[in-house]
């Protein structure tokens, strides 16, 4: 177990050098002067030489990138051009609100999506399979920041049941709960329909296995062989893709980050895109990669401790 | 004696032992050197059980399993390297029939056209109508399936529509693996009858895979027993079934159900499983399932007894001549 | 005569209306006896099977004058009647043992929700009464099996831990399907054994689907071929191999390789394809060598052979 | 053998239909479908109006006057006026046209790379597999919306860029899926009997994979039209994707975003027509799935 978690965080690191070099050489790619194209033309030249100083954009190509990736091994993603600030701790900072948005979203949307899926499996082929299987959909087609637009409107606007704005104070947490609502629902709501439909599609393939046949054969009561060995079989096939895709969740905060106004990985990025401050873009992409590549890891992990047979060949 | 038309010396065959596993975990050997001889014209029928490595020895010979040991000779002449443009001439006069022949057709291909892909890769001219139909005929597959799709086939015609496949360059040898797993006792006669007619009009050679004693006893000529990836015991077919000398050829040849009730047999011949290869069994890897195990079988293993001409042996005790067996009381085929 | 545990009086079996699979069929198996059905692919044995523990899906229609199995009325029987009755009154054994087993489930696990039935018995005790089962079917290290996953076992072992499961139930009905066909010939001859000695010290009916002749007739007391939906020869196993009534029977018996002595040339073959069940008069007419005008249309009898009294066939000629 | 016990054997198939009246039997099979008619019939209006644009726009959509501003839906202006009193209507018709000149684009182009490349890691010896899913993997890490910013910050915004960033998210997953069935092609016996005939690699790969391949992927591509065209709308909505002046749904949301508090009314009419794309191109697609290939599920995220 031990070594096939020490290949995959090889890969990964593999997978994250690949990823600052991309960004690394996108920045050299461009014609004229790179910090003119990084800091924007409304830099001030004190700071294009700090950050021509920071990046030794004088030295040779290799030269800049071994001490880009000297410097990222230890954890500096460079300043940030306007407040000197060090991209790390920056990020630190924003990185718990996105993460609390990205595992409600998750926990919610998961288990109704799960819930569904079943309901779905039992209703085979009668309308309840085809209402969720409908709503499922439409769920994963709607964008999630036009959701995140709409519920602002409904709920914050109109209704004034919700707070718009913000993610609460840090010590109250009632605040901070009620600031989550939207945002995870925003967030989410494409999960419920991809994971019931996921789950659905899981288990109709497990209960058309030659074991359940079996069970069937023994007299064993559907529901029991629905809920443990279908759905197991269906959950086994179906976390590794949930797993990754709570990597990709990331994507989905910016939004409602955005659109709610909370701080966040996504906010960050955004913010630090509108005001040229390249160092940080490349420091949250390198971030978020990471968590992407983590999610990969505990995808595989998870996978190789439920699943008996591949447990067996580690 | 012209060299044989195609030869393994001592072949071998490496799997690595887990998904995970590194370099220095010893691999599992799935034929651990197996020598035959294949004669134009000659039908030999490798025998074994699952796991035995038959089906791994039918593709080591086409380069589709990469092996790892030994020597492949053509013609007398052996092969520089195991690498995919050695094998490139072999594979110009052979042809392989699959277990399933269904999953070796391309789905979205006619039969007509799949007949003549051999053909076409060989760049022996354009396939006409008629030369296909005239492989479909050769193979008892009627003309009218050659623009169906592959799924519209039943079992005995998808095996028919291989047949003429193989035939369409005119191979030296066909590998024929289990050539009639899966098929009714009403069609089985009908491929198997193919066998010995391509045989005798274009001297190919046949290599046929199976487990079916009655496959063996009606088109073998000679006949190789494997056992955990080594030849156990090989000869000419009509000695070997009627006097097998190593235990489990006799195993294997009595444990097939004989169609008659007045024939049953009160036990079971071999008892156990096949051992699996990450655990072999020491000296004669036989010995952990064999009625006449001796001491020294578990310890010592048997060499290769080819002193007899044609006819080898693999047990450090070879069964007796047995008295000759009460006639098979056979109705005979009044057709 | 005891009464049949399975007694079929015209049983049929249709899909979706549209497609009729069984017809017609009557057959019983009487405890301690073993019957084989021999049938080629299309001949509706294996739908014949499934419809004796009611495994068949919705969409089939199973209709017949009798169907009894273990004194119940199956014909009337509703789902909760059916769940009850699988497993004591009969219990089956698939083709394919590698795939009969839940591959993310060990075994232990599975077996002992087969016992749901027992609640007043504890977990220990099931784990008794499953080690036992697993011993009397002649698993090496059976307690060792409990916590293995199908996968780590052969299928030769894995239809031993089938016939076990039966086993747990003490049915009075085993029925098999196409017990053997995925087995090496050495591996099916220890099944063959084992079920003949579970009818032997257990008393257990057993119904074996097959279309391998061998394995039915090392094993059967009697035998029903089945063709095209029907049963078209029935009798004692010696009558049916040694002197079959049917011409379908004899053209089988014909080209069986294991019958026929080597070096004989061309195999005998049955020419022609398997019609759609329900067709009008003898479904084999189109390839029977005594095909008379009568056979086309019509009922065709169901005949008692001249000598023994328990071996029938459908067949104008047989009785003459 | 055993019948197979649920599958009611299929009706013997005289010749093989061709290619186009396969297409009509599947496009009759599709409108059947419940799913397959709300999505046909949305999927028709959205085209409709995008090839129509030029025809049926009422105003010039960057027409600006402010006297006009946020004014409400009237029959001057059916969906009213946006900040800058310009004909939100106007807008949406041509944020439908630009839309789908992105999404259909992007979706060619990435096909176009993605089949090759798939095709060739699945089929290629394994360290070229191990390169290309070290790449994919690299890029498909890259969360879309950074990919965006970072090449965006590069190149600037604009209609090439959105497409470019498309592409380059889509690629990784649509050739990871030509991969894995090229794999699993790959271990079929037809491949090999292919190899045992001496076949060449080319031949193998477009005589015989490429043909396997081609199908799940289009139907793929279809479901994923309704993803594209949400990507499109979520760079522009970020100021991102095209210029602020050419009219697209994202730059409308964006604009009725930051008067949300005034009126709702852009807002609804920027969100409205993306939601009926979204959801007919998606319907549409999953009954096509189902019509062609059911056994196929897509891999599509949210």
């Amino acid at each position: 177990m031990i070594t096939f978690l020490l290949r995959r965080t090889g890969l990964a690191v593999v997978i994250l050098v690949i990823v600052a070099i991309l960004l690394f050489l996108m920045m050299h790619m461009i014609p004229g002067d790179p910090t003119v194209v990084a800091l924007g033309p409304r830099s001030t030249p004190e700071m294009r030489e700090a950050f021509r100083q920071m990046m030794g954009l004088d030295r040779p190509f290799i030269e800049q990138l071994g001490l880009f990736l000297a410097r990222l091994a230890h954890g500096d993603l460079g300043q940030d051009v306007w407040s000197r600030r060090p991209v790390l701790t920056m990020i630190l900072e924003v990185l718990p609100y996105t993460a609390t948005l990205a595992l409600a979203s998750f926990l919610w949307a998961v288990t109704l999506g799960v819930l569904l899926g079943c309901i779905a499996v039992v209703h085979h082929g009668k309308w309840g399979d085809w209402l969720i299987g409908l709503v499922s959909i439409a769920f994963v087609a709607v964008p999630s920041f036009v959701v995140a637009l709409y519920s602002l409107l409904v709920f914050a606007v109109w209704l004034n049941w919700l707070p718009a704005i913000g993610a609460g104070e840090p010590g109250d947490l009632a605040a901070q709960l009620r600031s989550l609502i939207l945002p995870s629902f925003a967030v989410g709501l494409g999960w419920v329909g991809y994971v019931s439909r996921l789950i659905r599609a899981a288990m109709i393939e497990a209960m058309g296995e030659d074991y359940v046949r079996t069970l069937r054969a023994y007299g064993v009561a559907e529901r029991r062989i629905t809920y443990r060995y279908a759905l197991k079989q269906a959950l086994l096939a179906v976390l590794p893709v949930i797993a990754i895709g709570f990597g990709g969740l990331l994507t989905g905060s910016v939004f409602a980050e955005i659109v709610f106004t909370r701080p966040g990985l996504g906010k960050m990025t955004y913010d630090a895109v509108m005001s040229r401050n390249f160092p940080v873009v490349m420091g949250t992409v390198l971030v978020t990669s990471g968590l992407y590549v983590a999610c990969m890891i505990i995808a595989d992990a998870v996978t190789a401790l439920l699943d008996p047979r591949v447990r067996s060949t580690l | 004696m012209s060299p044989a038309l195609i030869e393994a010396r001592a072949l071998w065959v490496d799997v690595p032992a887990g998904r995970f596993a590194f370099a220095r975990a010893r691999p599992l050997a799935i034929l651990a050197g197996v020598s035959l001889a294949i004669r134009p014209g000659e039908i030999v029928c490798m025998v074994g059980e699952s796991g035995s490595g038959k089906t791994t020895f039918g593709r080591a010979l086409l380069g589709l399993v990469k092996p790892s040991g030994g020597e492949i000779l053509l013609d007398g002449t052996p092969l520089p390297d195991f690498s995919q443009r050695s094998f490139r001439a072999i594979r110009s006069q052979t042809s392989l029939l699959f277990q399933d022949p269904l999953s070796s057709f391309n789905p979205r291909q006619r039969i007509g056209a799949m007949i003549a892909e051999p053909r076409r890769i060989a760049g022996m001219g354009s396939a006409r109508l008629e030369d296909i139909a005239g492989l479909a005929q050769q193979a008892g597959l009627s003309d009218r399936f050659l623009s169906r799709f592959p799924h519209a086939l039943s079992g005995g015609q998808a095996r028919r529509a291989a047949v003429a496949r193989a035939l369409s360059v005119v191979p030296r040898l066909i590998v024929a693996d289990e050539p009639t797993a899966g098929l009714d006792v009403s069609n089985q006669g009908g491929v198997l009858n193919l066998f010995p007619g391509i045989s005798k009009r274009h001297d190919t050679a046949f290599l046929v895979i199976t487990h079916n004693r009655s496959v063996v006893r009606h088109i073998a000529d000679h006949i190789v027993i494997l056992y955990l990836g080594r030849m156990v015991e090989s000869g000419p077919a009509a000695e070997i079934l009627s006097a097998p000398k190593h235990p489990y050829t006799k195993a294997l040849l009595e444990a097939e159900p004989i169609p008659d009730p007045t024939r049953r047999r009160t036990a079971p011949p071999v008892l156990g499983e096949v051992p699996s290869i990450a655990a072999r069994p020491s000296g004669c890897e036989f010995h952990t399932r064999c009625p006449f195990v001796q001491p020294r079988c578990r310890s010592e293993a048997p060499g290769l007894d080819d002193s007899a001409e044609g006819r080898r042996v693999a047990c450090h005790f070879p069964l007796p001549e047995p008295r000759p067996a009460a006639a098979h009381s056979l109705r005979t085929v009044s057709n | 005569m005891t009464a049949p545990v399975l007694d079929l009086h015209g049983l049929s079996v249709n899909y979706g209306g549209v497609f009729p699979a069984v017809i017609g069929v009557d057959l019983a198996v009487r405890p301690g006896e073993i019957v084989g059905i021999i049938g080629e692919s299309g001949s509706g044995k294996s739908t014949l099977a499934h419809a004796a523990l009611g495994l068949l899906p919705k969409v089939a229609r199973v209709s017949g004058d009798r169907f009894m199995l273990a004194g119940n009325d199956m014909l009337t029987a509703g789902r909760n009647t059916l769940a009850r009755l699988r497993g004591p009154a009969a219990a089956m054994i698939f083709q394919n043992p590698m795939t009969a087993f839940s591959p993310v489930h060990t075994l232990g696990r599975q077996l002992r929700d087969l016992l749901w039935r027992d609640r007043d018995q504890t977990k220990a005790q099931k784990r008794e009464r499953i080690v036992k089962a697993l011993r009397d079917v002649g698993t090496p290290d059976p307690a060792g099996k409990l916590d293995a996953y199908p996968f780590q076992l052969s299928g030769g072992m894995l239809q031993r831990v089938a016939i076990a499961a039966t086993l747990l139930m003490r049915p009075s009905l085993l029925i098999a399907d196409e017990p053997t066909t995925a087995l090496d010939v050495t591996m099916e001859a220890q099944i063959l054994h084992l079920m003949r000695t579970l009818r032997d010290e257990a008393g257990v009916a057993i119904l074996v689907i097959s279309h391998h002749l061998g394995m039915i007739a090392e094993i059967c007391d009697r035998v029903a071929v089945m063709y095209a939906g029907r049963i078209i020869e029935e009798g004692p196993v010696e009558a049916i191999f040694r002197s079959p009534g049917h011409p379908y029977t004899q053209a089988l018996l014909d080209c069986e390789p294991a019958l026929i002595l080597p070096g004989i040339g061309r195999l005998p073959v049955i020419a022609g394809e398997v019609p759609r069940p329900g067709g009008p008069g003898c479904d084999f007419v189109g390839r029977c060598r005594h095909a008379e005008e009568r056979c086309r249309s019509g009922a065709v009898p169901w005949q008692a052979l001249r000598a023994d009294p328990g071996h029938h066939a459908r067949c104008h000629r047989s009785a003459s | 053998m055993a019948t197979d016990v649920t599958s009611i054997p299929a009706p013997p198939i005289a010749g093989e239909p061709g290619i186009p009246r396969r297409m009509a039997l599947t496009f009759v099979e599709v409108v059947s479908h419940p799913l397959g008619a709300i999505g046909v019939l949305l999927v028709a209006l959205i085209v409709l109006t995008a090839l129509l644009a030029p025809v049926i726009v009422p105003y010039n959509p960057t027409a600006i006057s402010v006297k006009e501003r946020l004014a409400d839906p009237s029959l001057t202006h059916l969906l009213g006026t946006d900040q800058l009193g310009r004909d939100l209507l106007s807008r949406v018709i041509v944020g439908t046209r630009t839309a789908m000149t992105v999404a259909l684009t992007s979706l060619a182009v990435a096909l176009a790379i993605a089949l090759p490349l798939g095709m060739i890691a699945g089929y290629g010896p394994r360290w070229l597999d191990a390169l290309f899913i070290l790449l994919f993997d690299s890029i498909s890490s890259l969360p879309m919306i950074m990919l965006g910013l970072a090449v965006v910050v590069l190149l600037g915004p604009g209609v090439s860029t959105v497409i470019l960033v498309i592409v380059l998210y889509s690629v990784p997953s649509y050739a990871r899926l030509v991969r894995t069935q090229t794999l699993s092609l790959k271990t079929r016996d037809f491949i090999k009997a292919e190899q045992a005939m001496n076949a060449g690699t080319m031949r193998i790969l477009f005589r015989h994979v490429l043909p396997n391949v081609v199908g799940p992927l289009l139907i793929l591509a279809c479901l994923d039209i309704s993803t594209v065209i949400t990507l499109e709308a979520g760079l522009s909505f970020l100021g991102l994707g095209v210029k602020p002046q050419i009219p697209s749904w994202g730059n409308i949301l964006s604009d009725g975003f930051s008067v949300i508090r005034n009126s709702p009314v852009p807002v609804i009419a920027g969100g409205v027509p993306l939601i009926l794309a979204t959801i007919g191109f998606t319907f549409f697609g999953e009954a096509l799935r189902d019509a062609l290939d059911p056994k196929l599920n897509p891999e599509r995220k949210p």
